[in-house]
């Protein structure tokens, strides 16, 4: 690959190829700064019948090159590099998720402890973690084996025991995993991947377990003591199989590989770095969310702990009729303000699930589609929280004064009244006629409490800027600030439940545009502020509600614009929707209202 | 641009099918290359290695694991029936030995001298792959598979559930919207791959279980319906490893719908033909929709197919089906194929096109909704 | 552990059946034909419902020293109950009225006085004899018994009937949760802070190599802190075998050696690991409390323990361990219910279990409708201390009897639950609903 | 390897003082016991009876005063960390008092409880010659704990364990029982019986205020550390108020406590350190 300094480049192509297109864009050095010029499309073409990943990567910066009028590809189909006038490119990265991304199968020997730490290692990889093997999964033996002969990952990561810990269990597990010999996915061409990163010590007999039939190695420990993590070498081990052995074989990355720049990162994995970079370059906590139509990443940075989360079966094509099953149907109608037919949905939902690739063409579809689609997020959400825990196991030092408040570890760090910056991309949210459809999605399913600005991913070019800020970083953070987000606005709630028909807050706005009133209990109202005005917010919430600084405690902050504006949610939280004792279905129609989520008035009354 | 891709469903009256089938590890292949099979041949075999029972004898006879290598009884490589003795105990003085009977039957595989561990394997698993189609073998994968042409009539469903089965076809429903009722289904359509027409009623398919058949195709069914059968809700739509008795296949989707017009008439004109069915389903990367195949008597000279995706282009006059509400099911012809992005009902833009329907109508959707019924 | 507490429980019941033939048996020997007093002096009548140690005698008085001794302010004497073995015997003076010690009664038809003759013991003949003993001069035989007089015993002890009646409230308050838990109806438990802290211990101990150390108190199996401490270690032993991990459980008591063992073998049952189970980890070291100490806290030195659980009654060596463990770096969480072994515990553990919580803790972590009924039965029996405290510092207040006082706390108690209730219906509806 | 010489050097040294102080002590009762005769049982002599000329060192005391005081070190050895004189200690003071358990129930337990009512004519003769040779009639029901005892062996015959779980749930329930009513009667009647106090307290003059806020401040706290400990309710609102005072509460107790058994626990060591330096070394500051 060659070396280019940092300065020298103006011109860079960046390629995501998912599962079913393959995306590019182009970022150009437009007077001294770095912005996204042009992107292309393609369907992604590795599997049969051209089995060559490289031929929808050119096909898409072929595309790009039309529009731009740039030569971007020479007779070979290659692509031209560097930049000459009105020729090639500077750099190319790529990242990939094609053939359902990099899937991994995960060991530990306390569920909650170090495979759990595997498993933050190999999702915050960009992994999908198809199972957990562990010694207290409360599987026999006999049913782990069948598993792993069942599951075809294409790499395992191995943890367990501190250093110096346990070996037996460690053994023990090698022992369950070297004779179920997993087969990787893709053929037998390659042998399985195994990492081991667990006890140090258990090195030599772990190793004396397996046979040739794997490719073992060994990096530091996830978890050299208890009360520590170290999930790096680990993840770095994963990126670099992943490069090694699984991209090599599928088919066409070999040449792919050759192409690029820098290493090509597993899809997620450049989400969650690019994420990573700006909440620590900007101080931030900041939630990342992609709904796809099989699954649903979230991403979190809390006071730099990052953490990543896939879930596996919430999605809106391909899994949407498994939301449907977990959220339950009158949980998912209970956003809906218009009347439907049950037994009619369950039909589309499952019509759906067969023929995923078509989209809502009524606006009754419409509603459905995001009332389903809160469902997801909501879940994927709760599943994000239970995991992002603090470390287990660790031993408390407690004081006698603490008797009383005797908290055990592994308690969420997600705080949705920390979390200042909510990201959301993936097909329902991004392409959402209405900006503010996405914005009452994003409330309503992560219900962010406080001060929280919330924004989308326009054309998720995340996984790009991922790969980019590896090499150049302040490209990166340029494009990512100016291109990349689109800034709806900002939610301001309080927690704590609303005391009905009284004040929920007060609110004072001044700077660009001024305003005061009161919130009810359960009002919904939003305040146009564009994108690039600012202004103060003053809250003074009601002596049972808390907007940051305590119950009853006015907050004051400043707050940026957005496409939507400012929200005003004085709903409450957590947000209890339908049921006996949740909000009614005239109140959620209220909201539609007030935040203006659907044209058709005849629908909107029809209730 | 005039065209775009979609997805659609092959319905073929005649194509040469070649099917791969291939052992899931490494075995032996019983045919030859260029033998004739049918559709129940075995054509290759494999042993996947018997079930583990991992044993922890250390605790078992209260010994430290390093020494339990001395307390075997058996050794490494020795088979073991189930009550024969796997190891004593050295006790005291040669008393208050203690002794364990093995409880499972298999090879011994392992002694781990670390965690005490003693792994039985059972007898290997025999994994059969059939030839699945009648037709002619034409590639040998050695140890691994073989590839079997064949010329067949062949029908991909929308869903299914249900591995592959074989049998007869039996028409029940005459026309392809009369609804697949239980009454529809006689007692000697047993072994048969039943044809409905519309849906599949959950009375009809309790008396294909009743009955045994082999498998039922229909136009569709209802979801209440099939979580009843399967006795959940079906999440993800990756099948194949239910086990109901016959496989289900609708060929249209979910609710009351008629099967296609076509597809009915070229299995009712196959009655009686011997069919291979496979209900197995991934709508995922790598889709595999849940098929019909029909070998044919004579071999036609016709289009080579490989098990897989079809792909078709979308031109006007093209026969498409319409696949989401409110006009899900319908049947139409391309009209045109506006080239700009319009706006839907629902206030999304997308590409469209408009379709005349078989009653005349005309009406706008989005291409990402319509289906192109292949032929 | 299900198993073998059912054993248990069926054991408890035969044995119990056991001992009541034989008490049956033993009764029926005992049980003579009353003698009928032909003297009529004295009428001397066993008194009812009690344990078979007390008579009653009552003495026909003379219109005379009927006055005399109703009249206590004119009264220049005593009346004297004398009691021998055998007739004309020495008669030793047993009962004396005045004073009235709350058990003479008089009664005005028959002009008679009854009082209570105590601690006597079942199966001996007693002769009795009343006398009046002036302050001064020699003793007037007012009556006495020609017949031998026997007490016996009954099936009840009246006096203690406001014990039956408080047993059978909380006894059946157990039983009725217990029903009801059976039945399928959750009962909630709040949350004990520390028990959640089982599952990351043992976690702990197993991520590190270590095993778990598990000390049942010193006490026998005579105290109920010992069982609720084996209790406990069921679980911790179940969650150990699920984990894979080792539970050593040193006892200074040979019963709850075995007892432990039973727990242990239970739990690694249940836990789907008996191959795992080694009756060895649980062993005795002696009955000496500071030998038992001395040992303990050098197998914890030595072994380096990464969670250590300490579950029953603690004496001198509460520290001790808690020191030891604290300093080895493991996780600790104790539990015990001697108040003066709390402080330490606290100061050194990461998590106790206070008192009762050391009870509650096992029927919080195994669910069981059992345990969960039976520990609702027990808020029952707190409710009635509350109510009984409340009643007895009102009464003493004002200085009214006890059972009247009750009668209002007990209506008022109820009106407030009543209104408590009503209101309740009104404005709060079920949760959300969640079907599916 | 230093760290090894220091404590051979630290050893030999104390041994070395002990010897010395044992040779040279000038009243020449360090290090020793001794003892007189009294109605011919040997007891302890004081240093009177040593000046009266009475006394003299009894060899065995010495040993078992050497013993005691070795051990005692041995013992305070873990202070620093564990170590092989420890570890001797330890296990001589397990073994020792395991075996002495052992005989102990053997003897005090089981001849006389159980042997000696049901064949009284044999235990007369061999081991209790005070006891009378007729059995009681109450003897015969010993059969009972005999049988449960015997159950309860069973437990070393594997295929008959099974069989000692009856025994054992006989002990458990029957002490449940009779712990139950004997836990009613005593801690619960009776401390609520004990907590009735009138919470004004009126005298001739008034109120005594002072002790009526003792008695109320009582009562309240016994309430509410009750709530503290009432399962049913989880700890929100006002009943999270409540049982927090009730925490209080037993926090301060439990600091009152800590204060008591530390002082105990500082006796306890004192009389540790007087018998070595008073009785074994006989070391006094005065």
């Amino acid at each position: 690959m060659p070396v280019i300094s940092p300065d020298e480049i103006n011109v860079i192509l960046a390629t995501d190829c998912g599962s079913t297109t393959t995306k590019a864009i182009m970022i150009e050095k437009i007077d001294g700064h770095y912005r996204q010029t042009y992107r292309g499309e393609a369907p992604t073409t590795v599997e049969e019948p051209a089995a060559n990943v490289t031929i929808g990567v050119a096909n898409a910066i072929a595309e790009i090159g039309e529009l731009a009028g740039r030569k971007l590809l020479d007779e070979n189909n290659e692509i031209i590099r560097p930049a000459r006038g009105n020729e090639g490119c500077d750099i190319y990265i790529s990242t990939s998720s094609a053939g359902g991304g990099l899937q991994m199968l995960v060991s530990g020997v306390v569920r909650e402890m170090t495979a759990a730490s595997a498993k933050r290692a190999a999702l915050g990889a960009g992994a999908i973690v198809l199972d957990i093997i562990a010694s207290n999964d409360k599987r026999k033996p006999y049913e782990q084996i069948q598993r792993i002969r069942e599951l075809r990952p294409d790499m395992i990561l191995m943890a367990g025991g501190t250093d110096g810990g346990t070996e037996k269990h460690v053994v023990q597990l090698a022992e369950l995993i070297a004779p179920a010999k997993p087969q990787p996915r893709f053929g037998s061409e390659y042998r399985m991947p195994v990492i081991f990163a667990g006890n140090k010590e258990a090195w030599p007999m772990v190793r004396d377990t397996f046979d040739d039939s794997v490719e073992l190695s060994q990096v530091e420990n996830v978890r050299p003591i208890l009360d520590r993590e170290n999930l790096g070498p680990a993840r770095d081990m994963i990126h670099d199989l992943f490069l090694e052995h699984v991209m090599a074989h599928a088919p066409g990355y070999d040449k792919l590989i050759a192409w690029t720049d820098a290493p090509i990162m597993p899809t997620p994995g450049a989400v969650g770095n690019i994420l990573k970079t700006i909440a620590e370059k900007s101080g931030i906590n900041a939630v990342g969310v992609d709904i796809g139509g099989a699954t649903t990443d979230v991403f979190s940075v809390f006071d730099g702990e990052f953490n990543r989360t896939v879930s596996a079966n919430l999605g809106m094509s391909y899994s949407i009729s498994n939301v449907c099953a977990e959220a339950t149907m009158p949980n998912i109608l209970r956003w809906v303000h218009v009347d439907m037919d049950e037994r009619e949905l369950r039909n589309r939902v499952k019509n759906k699930m067969i023929r995923p690739t078509t989209i809502p063409q009524s606006l009754e579809a419409l509603i459905f589609e995001q009332a389903v689609s809160r469902e997801a997020l909501r879940l994927a959400y709760l599943q994000h929280k239970e995991f992002a825990t603090t470390l287990k196991g660790v031993q408390q030092q407690r004081t006698v004064g603490d008797l009383f408040t005797q908290d055990s570890g592994g308690n969420s760090i997600v705080d949705n009244m920390k979390l200042d910056l909510l990201v959301a991309s993936g097909g329902v949210l991004s392409h959402a006629p209405r900006m503010e459809q996405t914005a009452a999605m994003l409330i309503d399913a992560f219900e962010p409490e406080g001060f929280t600005r919330l924004a989308k991913d326009s054309i998720f070019m995340m996984p790009h800027l991922g790969v980019l800020a590896q090499v150049h970083p302040q490209a990166a953070l340029e494009v990512f600030e100016r291109d990349c987000l689109i800034y709806l606005g900002t939610c301001i709630a309080t927690a704590g439940k609303p005391v009905p028909n009284k004040v929920a807050f007060e609110y004072r706005i001044t700077g660009d545009i001024t305003a005061q009133g009161e919130i009810l209990a359960g009002e919904l109202k939003r305040i146009p502020l564009a994108a690039d005005q600012e202004a103060r917010v003053s809250i003074t919430p009601h002596r049972k509600l808390d907007a940051g600084n305590g119950k009853g405690q006015s907050v004051e902050k400043t707050v940026h614009g957005g496409t939507v504006g400012i929200i005003l949610d004085g709903r409450g939280r957590p947000l209890l929707v339908g049921g006996e004792t949740g909000y009614s279905r005239q109140d959620v129609s209220q909201w539609v209202e007030a935040l203006n989520l659907y044209e058709n008035e005849s629908l909107v009354s029809s209730k | 641009m005039a065209h775009a891709y979609t997805p659609g469903l092959k319905v073929t009256e005649c194509t040469n099918l070649r099917v791969r089938r291939i052992l899931p590890i490494s075995g032996s292949v019983h045919v030859e290359k260029g033998q004739d099979v049918q559709a129940e041949d075995v054509v290759a075999e494999a042993q996947i290695p018997g079930n583990i029972f991992p044993i922890n004898l250390a605790n078992l006879l209260a010994t430290a694991p390093a020494e339990l290598q001395n307390c075997m009884k058996k050794e490494v490589g020795d088979r073991v029936e189930i009550g024969d003795l796997l190891a004593e105990s050295k006790g005291i003085f040669g008393f208050f030995k203690t002794q364990y009977h093995s409880k499972s039957a298999g090879v011994l595989e392992a002694v781990s001298k670390i965690t005490g561990q003693v792994i039985l394997r059972g007898a290997p698993i025999p994994v059969q792959v059939k030839a699945y189609v009648t037709g002619k073998v034409i590639d040998i994968m050695p140890e691994h598979g073989v590839v079997i042409e064949s010329t067949v009539a062949f029908i991909q469903g929308i869903f299914g559930i249900g591995s592959e089965a074989y049998g007869p076809i039996a028409v029940a429903c005459e026309t392809p919207d009369e609804i697949l009722r239980a009454e529809h289904i006689k007692p000697e359509m047993s072994g048969c791959v039943i044809i409905g027409g519309a849906r599949m009623t959950n009375e009809a398919i309790a008396k294909a279980v009743e009955i045994g058949a082999a498998a039922v195709i229909s136009g569709g069914i209802d979801d209440q319906d099939l979580k009843n059968i399967l006795g959940y809700d079906l999440g993800v739509a990756i099948t194949g490893t239910e086990n109901i008795g016959p496989s289900l296949i609708i060929t249209e989707g979910f609710g009351d719908i008629a099967m296609a017009e076509r597809t009915h008439r070229l299995l009712c004109s196959h009655t009686g033909h011997a069919a291979s069915v496979n209900g197995a389903t991934q709508i995922r990367a790598g889709v595999m929709r849940p098929e019909i195949v029909i070998p044919l008597d004579q071999t036609h000279s016709s289009d080579t197919i490989d098990e897989g995706v079809v792909e078709g282009i979308l031109e006007p006059g093209v026969t498409i089906r319409l696949i989401r509400d409110p006009y899900f099911g319908r049947i139409g012809q391309v009209a045109t194929l506006p080239s700009e992005p319009q706006v839907l009902g629902s206030g999304s833009k997308a590409r469209v096109l408009t379709v005349t329907c078989e009653n005349g109508e005309e009406i706008l959707v989005p291409r990402a909704n319509v289906e192109i019924i292949a032929d | 552990m299900q198993t073998s507490f059912l054993h248990i429980l069926k054991a408890i019941a035969c044995s119990l059946s056991i001992v009541l033939l034989s008490a049956i048996i033993a009764n029926g020997q005992e049980a003579e034909p009353d003698q009928p007093a032909n003297v009529k002096e004295l009428i001397i009548k066993d008194r009812d419902w009690d344990n078979g140690d007390s008579l009653i005698v009552t003495v026909p008085l003379s219109d005379f020293y009927f006055k005399k001794l109703q009249d206590l302010e004119q009264a220049d004497g005593h009346l004297l109950i004398g009691m021998s073995e055998e007739y004309g015997g020495a008669y030793r003076p047993v009962s004396q009225f005045p004073p009235n010690d709350g058990t003479w009664e008089f009664d005005e038809e028959e002009k008679t006085l009854s009082g209570r003759v105590s601690s006597l013991t079942r199966h001996s003949h007693y002769y009795f004899r009343a006398s009046w003993e002036p302050e001064e001069g020699d003793l007037t035989l007012l009556a006495e018994s020609t017949e031998p007089m026997q007490s016996k015993r009954q099936w009840f002890i009246g006096e203690k009937r406001n014990l039956a009646f408080v047993g059978f409230v909380i006894c059946g308050s157990v039983i009725f949760f217990i029903e009801i838990a059976k039945r399928g109806r959750p009962l909630k438990v709040r949350k004990i802070a520390g028990l959640n802290a089982v599952d990351e211990a043992v976690g702990r101990a197993t991520e590190m190599g270590r095993s778990v150390l598990f000390v049942p108190g010193i006490q026998d199996l005579n105290d109920i802190q010992t069982i609720a401490g084996l209790n406990i270690l069921s679980h911790v032993a179940k969650t150990a075998a699920e984990f894979d991990a080792d539970v050593e459980v040193p006892t200074s008591r040979a019963l709850v050696m075995t007892a432990a063992r039973e727990t242990l073998q239970g739990s690694y049952l249940s836990a789907g690991r008996p191959d795992a189970y080694n009756p060895d980890l649980a062993y005795y070291v002696t009955d000496e409390q500071f030998g038992y100490v001395a040992a303990v806290s050098g197998s914890m030195v030595r072994e380096q323990p990464a969670a250590c659980f300490y579950m029953g009654a603690f004496y001198a060596e509460s520290l001790i361990l808690a020191e030891t463990g604290n300093s080895i770096g493991a996780i600790q969480v104790a539990g015990t219910a001697e108040p003066s072994q709390l402080p330490f515990f606290v100061a050194a553990c990461d998590y106790t279990l206070i008192g009762e919580e050391l009870f509650a803790a096992s029927a919080y972590l195994s669910g069981a409708p059992e345990e969960l009924g039976s520990l609702k039965g027990q808020d029952v029996g707190k409710i009635i201390v509350a109510i009984g405290i409340i009643t007895g510092c009102i009464a003493a207040t004002i200085d009214q009897p006890f059972s009247f006082v009750l009668t209002f706390v007990l209506i008022a108690t109820a009106i407030l639950l009543g209104v408590w209730w009503i209101l309740s219906r009104e404005t709060s509806q079920p949760s959300l609903h969640t079907p599916g | 390897m230093t760290e090894r010489t220091v404590w051979t050097i630290l050893i030999l040294a104390m041994i070395a003082m002990a010897f010395s102080r044992t040779m040279f002590d000038p009243s020449q009762s360090a290090g020793r016991e001794y003892v007189k005769q009294v109605d011919g049982e040997w007891v302890k002599a004081d240093l009177i009876d040593r000046n009266a000329g009475i006394a003299e060192v009894s060899y065995d005391r010495t040993a078992g005063l050497w013993i005691a005081a070795v051990f005692t070190l041995c013992i305070f050895s873990f202070m620093y960390r564990d170590n092989p004189f420890y570890k001797v200690a330890e296990s001589t003071v397990v073994g020792v008092s395991a075996a002495y358990y052992m005989v102990v129930g053997f003897w005090s337990t089981l001849v006389p409880n159980l042997f000696a009512k049901l064949m009284p004519g044999v235990i007369q003769q061999w081991a209790m010659p005070g006891l009378s040779p007729e059995i009681e009639p109450t003897g015969i029901y010993y059969i009972v704990p005999l049988i449960l005892g015997i159950m309860l062996l069973m437990r070393l015959v594997p295929s008959m364990s099974w069989i000692s779980l009856w025994p054992l749930a006989f002990i458990i329930g029957t002490t449940a029982g009779l712990r139950m009513i004997a836990y009613l009667e005593a801690d619960f009647l009776s401390q609520i019986e004990n907590s009735f106090v009138p919470l004004i307290v009126f005298t001739e003059t008034g109120i005594d205020y002072w002790q009526s806020f003792q008695n109320t401040f009582m009562i309240v706290s016994i309430l509410s550390c009750l709530v503290y400990f009432f399962f049913s309710i989880e700890h929100k609102g006002a009943v999270a108020g409540v049982s927090k005072f009730g925490i209080w509460i037993l926090m301060m107790t439990f600091g009152a406590m800590f204060g008591m058994t530390v002082m105990g626990r500082i006796a306890l060591l004192a009389i540790r350190l007087e018998f070595l330096f008073r009785e074994w070394m006989n070391i006094r500051p005065y």
